[in-house]
This record gives C-alpha cells, structure tokens and sequence, in this order.
C-alpha cells in the first residue's frame, strides 16, 4: 500500500532530526557563560557561598562530568521522560511542563484556528472578489497585521479591549475562552497576515484552471465554486505554510504568554533564560522541537487526505 | 424546440500588463435553433473567446461590449445569479483539453451529482444513477467503477467522452462544443464525430461547434462561419463554404488541407503592415491597391452566403 | 460584468472580525462573559448599612503569593496561613508571635522560649511544644528552597546541638557556640511552624499548608491564582475579608491594566506597581497608593581592585557627583530615600549617615584621579534588576554626568547583561561599575558586613569590589565574638561611618515598598508589622 | 490605467517611503534638531511643543532626534542580517538542490533539524547568553532564518534543473558553474528579491521583540525597538507620545519593505495575472 510506505519513510526520517534536535538543545545551554552553582546554592539560602560549596553543588548537579557523558546520561534520562530539576527552583522540570504544556498547546492552537480562520477566510474572499474595495482593503489590512510587533499589538488590544472597553479580561485563564481571544489575536496576527496572502494567490491561480471554467458551465454557485472547487485545490500549499506557522507560533507564545500572564512553556522558558537555567532551555528546545516535528508529520499526513494523487498514485514526488 | 441565439456588434478586449489586446471585433450572427452550426478559422482568430462570451465565461480581465439574445434575454446583461440557471440547463458546454477539465482532486462521480443537483431537487443517489445511465450510452461499460475514479486516471479518450456527457447531464437546449478533437489522434476524432452525432440525434439539441478541423465541420455542421483576428469573413451552408469558398482566405485555409494539395498561406507580407485596410491584406494573394485603405464591409450575395471581401463590392 | 458578492454568512464573520482586529467576533460571542462579571461584582450592592465582607477580594503579584507543596514556606507569610515564633515591630527589633517570651545564658549559648497558651492550628489540633519540636525535626531534613526565604538548619540555627522542651510551653535550644543575636535571625521566616501532620516524609507539604494564622488555604492552582478565607477559630484578632484571591501577573503593564480595567483590586508583593504607573494613580480618588518600608538597597558597586575606582577619591567624587534626589525623583517618582550608608534603614541597627551632593567638588576630585586622559568606563546592567526598576534611565544618567565632566575624556558604555555572566565579569574585574540591589537576608547584619566589607568577604571577592581595610577587619572580629547586644550595634555603627567615608560601593538609595489598591477597599499597607498580615483588608464600599 | 502602470505606481510609492526612510537615517545629523543622546532632566517627559516637536522622552531627550537616528540601527541590523542568511541559505540550498543525493539527503535532515527549533527561544537564548552586542544579535538571527532561503532555493533549483534546456545546455558542454550562473541563479532571482524583502520586514520586528526582552540593539544608541518597548512602556499612559512616534515609524518601515516585494513580485512574477491563452 503506497500510503504506508509513505508514513513509514516519514518517521523514519524524523528520529536523525529529533537527535539532531536534542544535540542542539544540549550544546546550547552548555555554550553559555556564566554559572547557575551560585545560584541554586542561593536558592537553598547560602547566601555568600565558599569554595567547597561551589565544588559540592556542581557535583550534585552533575556538571563536573566530561560533556559527551553528560549529554548521554541526560538523553538517557530524556528518554525516561525525566528532564532533570531545574537549577533555579530545583522543581521536577518534566511535572512542571506537564503541567503547563497542555496551556501553550490550548494557546497555540486557539491562535492557529484564529489565523486559519481568518487568514483563510479573508484570503477566499479577496480572490472571490478580486480587484474590488473588499480586495483592496483586505489585502491593506493582512500587510499592516504584517507589519505590526506582536507585544505592541498586545498592549494595543489590553488596553482598548480589556481596559476601556472591559469586553474581554486583561490576561489569566480563569475565563475560559474569553481569555483567550486576545492573546490568540495577538500571537495569530502576523500569521492571518500571511495565511491570507498566500490563500488569495494560490486561489487566484485556481480559479484560472480550465476545470474551474467547467464548474461555472455547470452552472454551480459561486460558493460551491471558490470553496468547492478552487480552495479544496490549493490547500496542499496552505496546509504546509500552516505546518510552518505552528514552530512560528510555538516561538512566539513565549513573549504573548508573559504579557498575557498565562503560565504556559513560553513564559517558563523565558524566565528560565534570564535566570541562566540549562535545563529546563533544554528541556523547552527538545519539546517544541519533537512537537513541531510531529506537526510536520501530521502535515504530511494531511498531505494524503488532500491530495488523491499521492494516495492513490502512490510516493510522494 | 428551444430559441435562436443572436450576437449584435460583440466587441472584446483583454486588459494586460502592455495595453488592451482586441480577440473580438464588432461580430454579429445568429445561431439557429435546431441546427448544428459551425465556426473555424485559425487558434486566435478569437472563435472560442466568442463561445465562451455566450456563457460569461471569460477571465475577469475581459471586457465585452454588444449584445446577445438567447430569445427575449440579453445574456450580457442578463444578473448572474438567473445566468447561472441558464448555464448547464439551458446552454450546455463541452470544454476544450477534457484532461484539464474536470476537478483533480475530486471523484468524477460528485462532479456530475453536483451538475444535476444544482438544477433539480433529485437526490445525490439518484443523480448518480442518472449519471451512470448516461456514461452507458456514451460507450462506458463499466459506469460505476470510473464514477469512482479521478479524471488523472483515465485516458485522454475517456476524459473527452466523460466532459461531453458532464455537459449534457441536464439535457440543454444548446451545447457550444469548444475544439472537441483539438489535439486527438485520428481514432478519436473519428469516436468524437460519432458521440457528437449521437448528440445531435438523440437529444435534437442544436449546437455549435467551434473547431479549426475543417473536414469535421463540413461532415456535421449545416452551416459554417469562417473568423480571421475577430471578424467573421465568410458565412454559409457547410458543404458550399468548403466545396466553393469565396473569401481568399477561405480558400486559402481549404487549400492548405492535405486531400485539397496542401499550398499553405504564404506568410504576411512585412511591406504591406501598418494598413487601416482588410486585416488579410497582407497575406492575400488577390490584394488590391483599395483592400490597404478601408476595410471591406459584409455582402451578402444571391445565394445567401456573406463575404467580407472587397472582391464581391 | 460585476460578480455581485454572495457569500453573506463568510463574509460578514471575516470583514467583521478581520476589520475591526477580531474584537467584532469576540463580541458577538463574549457579551454574555462580560455582562456576567459586571454583575457579580455589584451582586451585593444592595444598600444594606452593614458592608457586605464575604464578596472576594482579588489581589494580583508578579509570582506565586503560594509555590505550593515543594516551597519551603508553602506560603508567603503576610498571606497570613502559618505564624512565626518571633516576628518584627516598627523599628525592626524581634516581637513576640507564638512565643511570648525568650531568654538566653550568660554565654548566649542556651536559648529558652515560653510559647503562648491556649492556640489552636486552623484545623484544631492544640500548638504545644511538641508541634515546635517536630517543626524543627523537619528542617533538619536538608535545606529546603523558597521564592521568598529558604530554610537552611545550619544557617538560621549554626550550630544548633539540641532542642527539647522542658515542659508542654517551653522551648530549650543549646548551641555550639554563643549566638548573641539568635533571636533576630529567627524573626519571621526564620521560625515558621506548621502543624506536624501537613509534613510529607521529605519535608515537604504533603497537602495545603496548616497553620495557626488568620487565614487557610482554600484554592492553589500554581502560575495562576490562589484562594484564602478567614480562619474563624484564630487565636488573635480576628481578620475582617472574607476570602482573598491572589492571581499571578508576571508582567508589570498587565497587571497594572488589570487594576485599572477593574479585574483586581490591588496589587501586593515585591516589585508590585513601577514608580511611574504609582505616580499615575496617586492623585486619584479612585485608587489609594501607599508607602511601606523595605529591606532593599539600590547599590552602585564599583571595581575597586582597577584604574580608576581603586582611588578613594575617584569613589567619593562619583558619590558627590549624583544627585540622589534628582533620580529619586526623576525616576522613582519621589518614592524611595537617598542612601549614605551601607545598612539599610529598616534594620534595626541602621545609623543613619549623611548624604553629601556637591557636583563641583565631584568633578574635581574625578579630573584629579583622571585629567585628561581617555577613559573607558564599562557599565553593567544586570536585566533581572533593570527590568524591575528603571535601572536604564539611572545608568544614562549616570553615564551623561561623567561624560560631561569639562576637561575628562571619560567614556561610558552601559551592557545589559544576564545576572549569570555579569557576576562573572565582575569577578574577573573587567568591568567597573554596575548598579545591582542588595536585600537584607536576616535581621542580623554581620553576614552582610562581611561578605561586603571583610577584605576576604564572599561578595567582596564576587563583585570584585576589591575593598581591604586592616580597620573594617579588625571591628569585623571583634564583633564576631562580643557577647553583648550594645556592643555589636556600636560595633556596627563604626562600620556604616566607614562604609560612609570608604565607599566599598556606593550606597544610591533605599527602597520603599509602593503597593496599590483600588478605593473600592481599604486597610491594605505595603509593608506589614507583626502579624497583621491581609487581616485589616475590607471592602469600604 | 493599465496594469503595468499600477504596478510602477506602487512600486514607486513603496520604493520611495523606504528611499524616505533610508535617507532619513543616512542623513540624520543634518535632519536632527538636537543631538539625540544629550539629556534634560528639567525637561522630562514633556508633551510634543514649541520646543520638541514630539516631547521628550523620560530622560528628558528630544524624541523627534531620537526617531530620526532611530532607524540606523534596527535597518541596517535587518538588512545585514537578512543578507547574510540568504547568502547561507543560497549556497547551501543551491549544493542541496544541484548536487541532489547523499549531499541532498544530509543538507535536508540538517534543515529540518533547524527548522524544528523553536526560532524565537534560539535567538532570545542566543543572544541572551553570548550577549547582546550587534554580532550576537546578527549571528542568531542569520542562524534561525537561513532554513526558509535554503528550502525556497533548493526548490527552485530542482525544478530549474529538470527543465529540458538545462539538459540541452549541459549536451553543448557547458560545465556546473556556468549552468548555474547563467541559468539557475536568474531563474530563483525573483523569488529570492520577494522572500528577502519579506524576510527584511519580518527580522526588523523580531530586533524589536528582542528589545522587548531587553536583549536587542543596547542604549544609549537610539533605536526604534528599543524606544516603544524599553523604558518607554511605563510612561504608556501618562506619555503615550512615547510609544507612538516610534511605533508608527517601525509600521511604516515594515509596511514599505513589504508593500515593496509585493509589487516586485507582480512586476517580476509574470505568471500571476497574465491572461489565459483562449
């Protein structure tokens, strides 16, 4: 069957990449400057530490080890699912993620719906009306939603939407959806941006196909012929721009989660950064990594279910 | 038995990125009803940009000027939420490349369910038996199976058969047949001449078929118009045009076709360009000083045939 | 030929939604959330004379008010859930808390505390001796991490060889060696106690915290809020709210929209509100701002070990330099207090020392250190610090008034820079100055002294401040072993007049905590004494 | 008004906002009334007047100087940085796309890798912990967008190479180079100018994102992403003129760059609104 060996092809190029990955996030945190031994012995109150203190605690944290071992005894715990504690609050980073990665993913997807909807919505209708004000003006708003910093938008819509207007709340979850709509609007702004443009491109280039011409002879509703037809077409392109977008929006969580006041991987990542906190930057960079790689094999999944030609033609080309 | 389709004074022009480009210039004619017409002339002589203009269905960067009478509606006019009832139900179309024709990425078998549903109220399950009836006569034997097939698995034949069948799913009065045998082999021209017959006997629809095949036009068509860069040159009965035609450029088009000796039209002449004349001053053979200063305007000889040739006045 | 457009239903939802930014489509699906939480807040607005207390409360901090199980404290202690022995007064001395008094021998090496009578834990087991004694098996099972103080055996008790309790409501602990001071090391955070059961086998909380305060822990959800209600069976004075909500806010303009939009009623903690945003609120009616007293000190440490800050006169020609008052006031809003001396002025052995501000006399002492010759100055900005406080405009500042000493080629550059590798490069002494606050970590400020001034003091060695006196030395032994109270606070008023002259690093100023509350409450103060804690909050409306 | 006067119209209107722009920076010690980094601590926060066109800021400097010299920094940062990965991108796209095979199969697994890292937390982490000095800023920014040029050129490249002319080309004998030259490169020419001005815009937003975080271009040198996100952000209520001027130029900058690799890829992609041929 074509369609499994696909898949089966697919997953066997993706272990090198999350190895890859892993490596990467290793190195990183260990190219860095600078010594957290000073301050986990802050945190468990040695406030002006000695020689031997330092000397003990880098002991327990493993960091006198030679790199190569250093990185297979964490990989090996990786793989258990245990990341290690973090060196800032020497809390257990894998409960900490669990705990807040179903929160960035609930974000993430919340703005990729808002950027799919919206992008390609406004995308259908410029191509359906092409050349009109409704084209025009569309298309100048997806380039100004282009060219706007996100945190800048943020506070932008914090401080009409949730503190003049008190539509919606200014950050937390405890409000369910409505919390979410603002950071979704902020994180998915750029996006929408791009979606857009590129749905109104590749469904313009559809609706110049000769079956196109056919399916208006047939005397179809335009509906049925910009969505039915022409967007059905183009979504192979859509969906892998949309693939790309989730490792964008994953990225970008980070600085709307700590606007928003969401406590989700983004915001822990950052705060981890500042406070010089290897593990838990490698922790980050190896989750949002294998997800954005999953992603990507769920596109390609996706890839079948749009388009007949590789299901049935088989391979993909 | 459905109405005439009548073209007053139709004007085209395509706005590109260099300046308007003319395919069509003031045409006029009447399709009759119940007959099959006919229209050749070389590609880009604007035949099938005056096709397509019946059903509005030209690129958005089209403009059309003139009218077009199907019975007492202006089709040019006519709102397009009326044109497109019209459309497959009334004026049926069978495409040019049928291998382009149909969805890629859709089965065959929703195509031609959503052609019906779209005019009637018949069910999705009945509209597909009707399509599967319909793909029998048209020499499918095995209907079901290809109903559940993609257009990208099929021949160019049976792509060709598929698209004239979609465009009579509804029985419409017309069909504008658009270079049916345009890039086929011998044997399926032969199998689109017999399947356009079919049409013809069958369901007495009047049609017209636009084509640069002129041996296909004199077999089927009653009576044949001949364009030239968007003017019609010469109209009348089949069989006359071909057997005696009038215009030199006419006669230069049979004469170019291998059981007629082959002598193809010589080339336009580059001295004789830039004229406000006949537009096939520069390649006819039969030029005169007056054809360069004004073009010639349509006669219409005794035996009813038109000619826009300075020749006949 | 127009294509009249037919997509009604697509296209009103995405010209809606894309025109107005999205807030078109969330209005038409958030009305109903909006209108719901207008109401609950004016529910009980009947006019009843009597104030309605049980509605909630909500405050917001930048982190957890309750890290939870794996936090040594569980709680911070103003929240009010577990008491301390010993707690402070206004002026920083210990007070009584859950011992009513204490006393030690002669070599101050047996310490002895009565506890008081008659108080319950919040869940109702009795607070006796044995409840203290199990606290303290407790913290002997290995230092425990905290947001807010960690718990370290050896540290807030060195030495420690027994603790036994004479009788049901007495406490005997017997030391190594002689703690003068012990008692202010166990202000606070140094004594908590929680009743024994809430222990896990760690040490850790295997549950909400219990302990004897005004409040218990109702709601914890860790990043994202906390709920307390009143504990009705307190031993003091009982609290008025009914519960208190404490939602996380990392960030600073959001939690300050949050106030403004109505969401939360005051903002508490560390760092709560930016000088700027409280001058913003401070004249209006509807918001109160107040004032409390902090144990940070804003520091400008400089690298002593190198040209040029290694000249004394190059030091106390910076400290004349800047005009304290001018960046208290640009910068800080006029909230916090020009700094002269190395302690700060909420412990209770702080002398207050002179502020001296002579631009002339400055910038001669400088141009007699440098001349004319060109000179880099590198500035290090740690980010931690500098996103809390407007540390960028103090260091431009800073930066302006030295470049722009006539006759000196002084050049400044200023490099924000992760706490991580500034510490290195300050160690490394290739750098030579950085602003960085300094808190106190216990009441008792010898560790401080001579981590900072000994010439073989930790921070001394980690800033690379560079600083030896044989003098500071000396008084640093001495008072390491004097035995009596008076002594070590004469002993410790030596040192501030040295840290005022020396300048090891030079003092900017002291902090002041600002907090904010809307009007719609009141009785909220930034900094608390004893154990008043959240108890006086109350809807004044 | 034909098409192709459309086109040259917008074209010129982009073209000429970011000449605006460019010039204003290039020239900004003429253009500024005073010098941008000379404090007034009389003066802060004053709102736009007489005196400063567009106020002061909270150290009392001219925010109108400010803004003009403020684009120098995150402009050139973009630009640099953008051109360094697409000449990365490039090459390693063009060796992955010609050479195809074992070296295909390595440059892929490698691109992968680097797309799956998360590039926001990269360059925060970066830039974060090599410092944020313009180098470091460059660095992480050339190292997290070099994968879209290699993906978008190895593409191109594939599809150039199967074209039959190539073919034809390398039957007269041409050698790798030449083909590549003078055949592959013009062929992605118009789709590399539109992914770079795009790409541009895009980097200048991210130099104001890592201002956000306090990482980016380092005071006292003025520069818009650091002046809307860093001190600036507290006075947001009480000195919105602040946020706004600076704001509104970073909008401008991103909104021409991308408006002009819109109308260049009208002008350059043919393809798009040609008609089709009836």
């Amino acid at each position: 069957m074509p369609v499994v060996k696909y898949i089966v092809k697919r997953l066997l190029v993706m272990i090198p990449v999350l190895l890859g990955i892993s490596l990467a996030a290793f190195l990183l945190g260990h190219i860095a400057p600078g010594d957290p031994v000073d301050d986990a012995l802050a945190r468990i109150g040695v406030e002006f530490p000695t020689e031997e203190d330092r000397a003990e605690m880098r002991a327990k944290l493993g960091l006198d080890q030679s790199l190569p071992n250093q990185y297979l005894s964490w990989l090996s715990r990786v793989v258990r699912g245990d990341l290690g504690n973090s060196y800032y609050n020497n809390k257990d980073i894998a409960k900490e993620f669990r705990a807040r990665f179903p929160i960035t993913l609930k974000l993430s997807l919340s703005a990729l719906f808002t950027a799919v909807l919206l992008g390609v919505g406004g995308g259908v209708l410029m191509a359906a009306f092409r050349g009109s004000w409704l084209d025009k003006l569309l298309r100048s708003i997806s380039t100004l939603l282009l060219s706007i910093p996100g945190f800048w938008l943020a506070l932008f819509l914090i401080t009409v939407f949730a503190e003049q207007l008190h539509w919606l709340p200014t950050s937390g979850l405890d409000r369910g959806a409505a919390s979410l709509v603002l950071p979704s609007l902020a994180l998915a702004a750029a996006n929408v941006g791009m979606t857009s443009r590129l749905v109104r491109g590749n469904v313009i280039a559809q609706l110049g196909e000769q079956y196109i011409l056919v399916a208006n002879a047939k005397g179809l509703p335009q509906r049925v012929v910009v969505l039915g037809h022409a967007l059905r077409n183009s979504l192979v392109p859509i969906i892998t721009m949309i693939g790309n977008y989730f490792g964008g929006i994953l990225g970008g969580s980070t600085i709307i989660e700590t606007i928003f006041a969401i406590p989700g991987m983004g915001s822990y990542v950052l705060s981890a950064i500042q406070n010089r906190d290897y593990p838990v930057i490698q922790g980050y960079v190896l989750i949002t990594g294998a997800t954005f790689v999953l992603i990507n094999l769920a596109i390609d999944l996706l890839y079948i279910a749009a388009d007949p030609k590789i299901r049935v033609g088989g391979g993909a080309q | 038995m459905t109405q005439d389709i009548q073209i007053e004074d139709l004007n085209v022009y395509f706005e590109t990125a260099s300046g308007p480009v003319y395919a069509v210039k003031n045409l006029s004619t009447t399709f009759h009803a119940g007959k099959i017409s006919g229209v050749i002339g070389e590609s880009g002589s604007g035949k099938s940009v005056m096709g397509m203009s019946i059903l509005r269905l030209l690129p958005n960067t089209a403009r059309v000027t003139g009218k077009c009478f199907f019975g007492d509606q202006e089709l040019y006019t006519l709102p397009l939420r009326q044109l497109r009832k019209l459309r497959g139900k009334q004026i049926g179309l069978i495409p040019q490349n049928p291998n382009a024709s149909l969805d890629p990425v859709m089965k065959v078998k929703r195509q031609f369910v959503e052609a019906v549903t779209a005019h009637t109220s018949l069910s999705r399950r009945n509209a597909a038996q009707d399509a599967g009836a319909l793909l029998e006569q048209f020499g499918f034997t095995d209907a079901g199976a290809i109903l559940d097939r993609y257009s990208f698995q099929m021949s160019g034949g049976m792509n060709q058969r598929l698209v004239s069948a979609l465009g009579l799913i509804n029985q419409p009065g017309w069909v504008i047949a658009d270079e049916p045998t345009k890039g086929l082999d011998a044997p399926l021209r032969n199998q689109v001449y017999r399947v356009l017959r079919q049409i013809y006997r069958k369901n007495h629809s009047s049609m017209i078929l636009i084509t640069h095949d002129l041996l296909l036009a004199r077999q089927l068509c009653d009576d044949i118009r001949v364009m030239y860069q968007g003017q019609i040159v010469e109209q009348g009965d089949a069989r006359a045009v071909i057997d005696a035609p009038k215009h030199p450029y006419t006669a230069g088009l049979v004469g170019s076709l291998p059981s007629r000796g082959m002598h193809p039209i010589p080339l336009p002449d580059p001295k004789c360009e830039g004229h406000s004349g006949c537009p096939f001053y520069p390649r006819c053979e039969k030029a005169t000083a007056g054809c360069a200063e004004h073009p010639p305007g349509e006669v219409t000889l005794p035996d009813g045939r038109k000619v826009r040739c300075r020749l006949y006045g | 030929m127009t294509r009249k457009p037919i997509f009604r239903l697509l296209a009103l939802v995405c010209v809606l939604a894309v025109f107005f930014g999205g807030c078109g489509a969330a209005q038409t699906a958030e009305t109903t959330a909006a209108a719901t939480q207008a109401t609950e807040t004016q529910a009980a607005e009947t006019q009843t004379p009597e104030i309605d207390q049980t509605r909630e409360i909500v405050f917001a901090a930048s982190r957890d008010q309750c890290p939870g199980e794996e936090d040594a404290h569980y709680a911070s202690m103003t929240l009010g859930i577990w008491e301390p022995l010993i707690t402070k007064d206004e002026s920083g001395k210990p007070a009584p808390a859950l011992a009513t008094d204490w006393s030690h021998n002669d070599e101050c090496t047996v310490w002895t505390f009565h506890l008081r009578q008659g108080v319950n834990f919040s869940n109702g087991v009795p607070f006796n001796a044995d409840a203290v004694l199990a606290n303290f098996d407790r913290m002997k099972k290995g230092p425990f991490d905290s947001s807010f103080y960690g718990i370290n055996i050896d540290t807030d008790y060195p030495g420690l060889v027994s603790y036994e309790k004479t009788d049901d409501y007495t406490i005997v602990l017997t030391f190594s060696d002689p703690l003068p001071l012990q008692d202010y090391t166990m202000v606070n955070y140094g004594s908590c106690i929680f009743e024994p059961s809430c222990f896990a086998e760690d040490g850790n909380f295997n549950g909400f915290a219990i302990g004897t305060g005004p409040y218990v822990v109702k709601e914890n959800v860790l990043g994202q809020y906390c709920v307390i209600e009143r504990n009705d069976n307190y031993w003091g004075e009982p609290a008025i709210a009914q519960t208190i909500r404490f939602k996380v806010i990392p960030d600073a303009d959001t939690r300050y929209a949050a106030l403004r939009a109505g969401e939360v009623h005051g903002l508490c903690d560390l760092g709560a509100i930016s000088p700027s945003q409280a001058a913003e609120i401070d004249g209006d009616p509807a918001y109160t701002v107040t004032l409390g007293t902090s144990g940070i000190t804003h520091f400008l440490n400089v690298n002593g070990g190198g040209f040029p800050f290694n000249d004394l006169r190059m030091r106390q020609g910076l400290s004349l330099l800047i005009d304290r008052q001018t960046i208290i006031d640009s910068f800080f809003n006029g909230y916090n207090l020009p700094a002269g001396g190395f302690l700060s002025y909420s412990s209770p052995f702080y002398e207050e020392q002179p502020v001296q501000h002579d631009a002339e006399k400055g910038a001669e002492l400088i141009r007699e250190v440098v001349g004319d010759q060109a000179v880099e100055l590198r500035f290090l900005l740690p980010n931690g610090d500098a996103n809390r406080y407007p540390y960028q405009e103090e260091a431009e500042y800073i930066q302006a008034l030295l470049e722009n000493i006539d006759g000196t080629n002084i050049k400044v550059n200023i490099e924000l820079m992760d706490w991580g590798p500034c510490k290195e490069e300050m160690a490394a002494g290739n750098y030579n100055m950085c602003l960085k606050i300094q808190g106190l970590p216990s009441a008792n400020p010898f560790s401080l002294f001579n981590s900072f001034m000994g010439s073989s003091g930790s921070t001394n060695k980690n800033y690379g401040l560079g600083y030896s006196n044989p003098e500071v030395d000396a008084l640093l032994a001495e008072a390491k072993d004097t035995l009596d109270a008076n002594h070590l606070a004469e002993i410790y008023n030596q040192l501030q007049e040295i840290s005022a002259a020396d300048l090891p690093n030079i003092p900017v100023m002291y902090s002041q905590e600002v907090a904010a509350c809307s009007s719609d409450i009141t009785g909220y103060e930034a900094t608390v004494y004893g154990l008043t804690g959240y108890t006086q909050v109350r809807w004044a409306k | 008004m034909t098409i192709r006067k459309k086109q040259n119209l917008r074209l010129a209107l982009s073209g000429g906002l970011l000449l605006l722009i460019l010039f204003m920076t290039v020239f900004a010690p003429w253009l500024a009334p005073c010098d941008p980094t000379e404090i007034d601590m009389t003066n802060r926060l004053a709102a736009p007047g007489p005196g400063h066109l567009l106020g002061t800021d909270a150290l009392g400097r001219d925010v109108l100087s400010r803004v003009i010299y403020g684009g120098r920094a995150s402009l050139l940062l973009a630009v640099i940085a953008t051109s360094c990965s697409m000449a990365l991108g490039l090459m390693i796209g063009l060796a992955a796309g010609y050479c195809g095979g074992i070296v295909d199969g390595i440059i892929t697994a490698i691109s992968n890798i680097f797309q799956g890292l998360p590039g926001t937390i990269m360059m925060i982490a970066l830039v974060g912990i090599l410092g944020s000095n313009t180098g470091s800023i460059v660095l992480a920014l050339v190292l997290t967008s070099w994968v879209g040029f290699s993906r978008l050129v190895r593409g191109e490249v594939m599809q150039v190479k199967q074209e039959l002319y190539i073919e034809g080309t390398r039957c007269l004998g041409a050698g790798h180079w030449r083909i590549i030259l003078r055949h592959i490169l013009p062929n992605i020419r118009s789709n590399c100018i539109i992914l770079f001005t795009t790409r541009v815009g895009r980097v200048v937003l991210s130099v104001a994102g890592l201002s956000y975080l306090g990482l980016g271009i380092q005071p006292p040198t003025p520069d818009w992403g650091e002046m809307i996100s860093g001190s600036a952000r507290r006075y947001f209520r009480s000195a919105p003129h602040l946020l706004w001027a600076p704001g509104i130029c970073i909008i401008l900058l991103t909104l021409s760059i991308n408006q002009l690799g819109d109308a260049l890829r009208d002008r350059l992609d043919v393809k798009q609104d040609a008609v089709k041929e009836l």
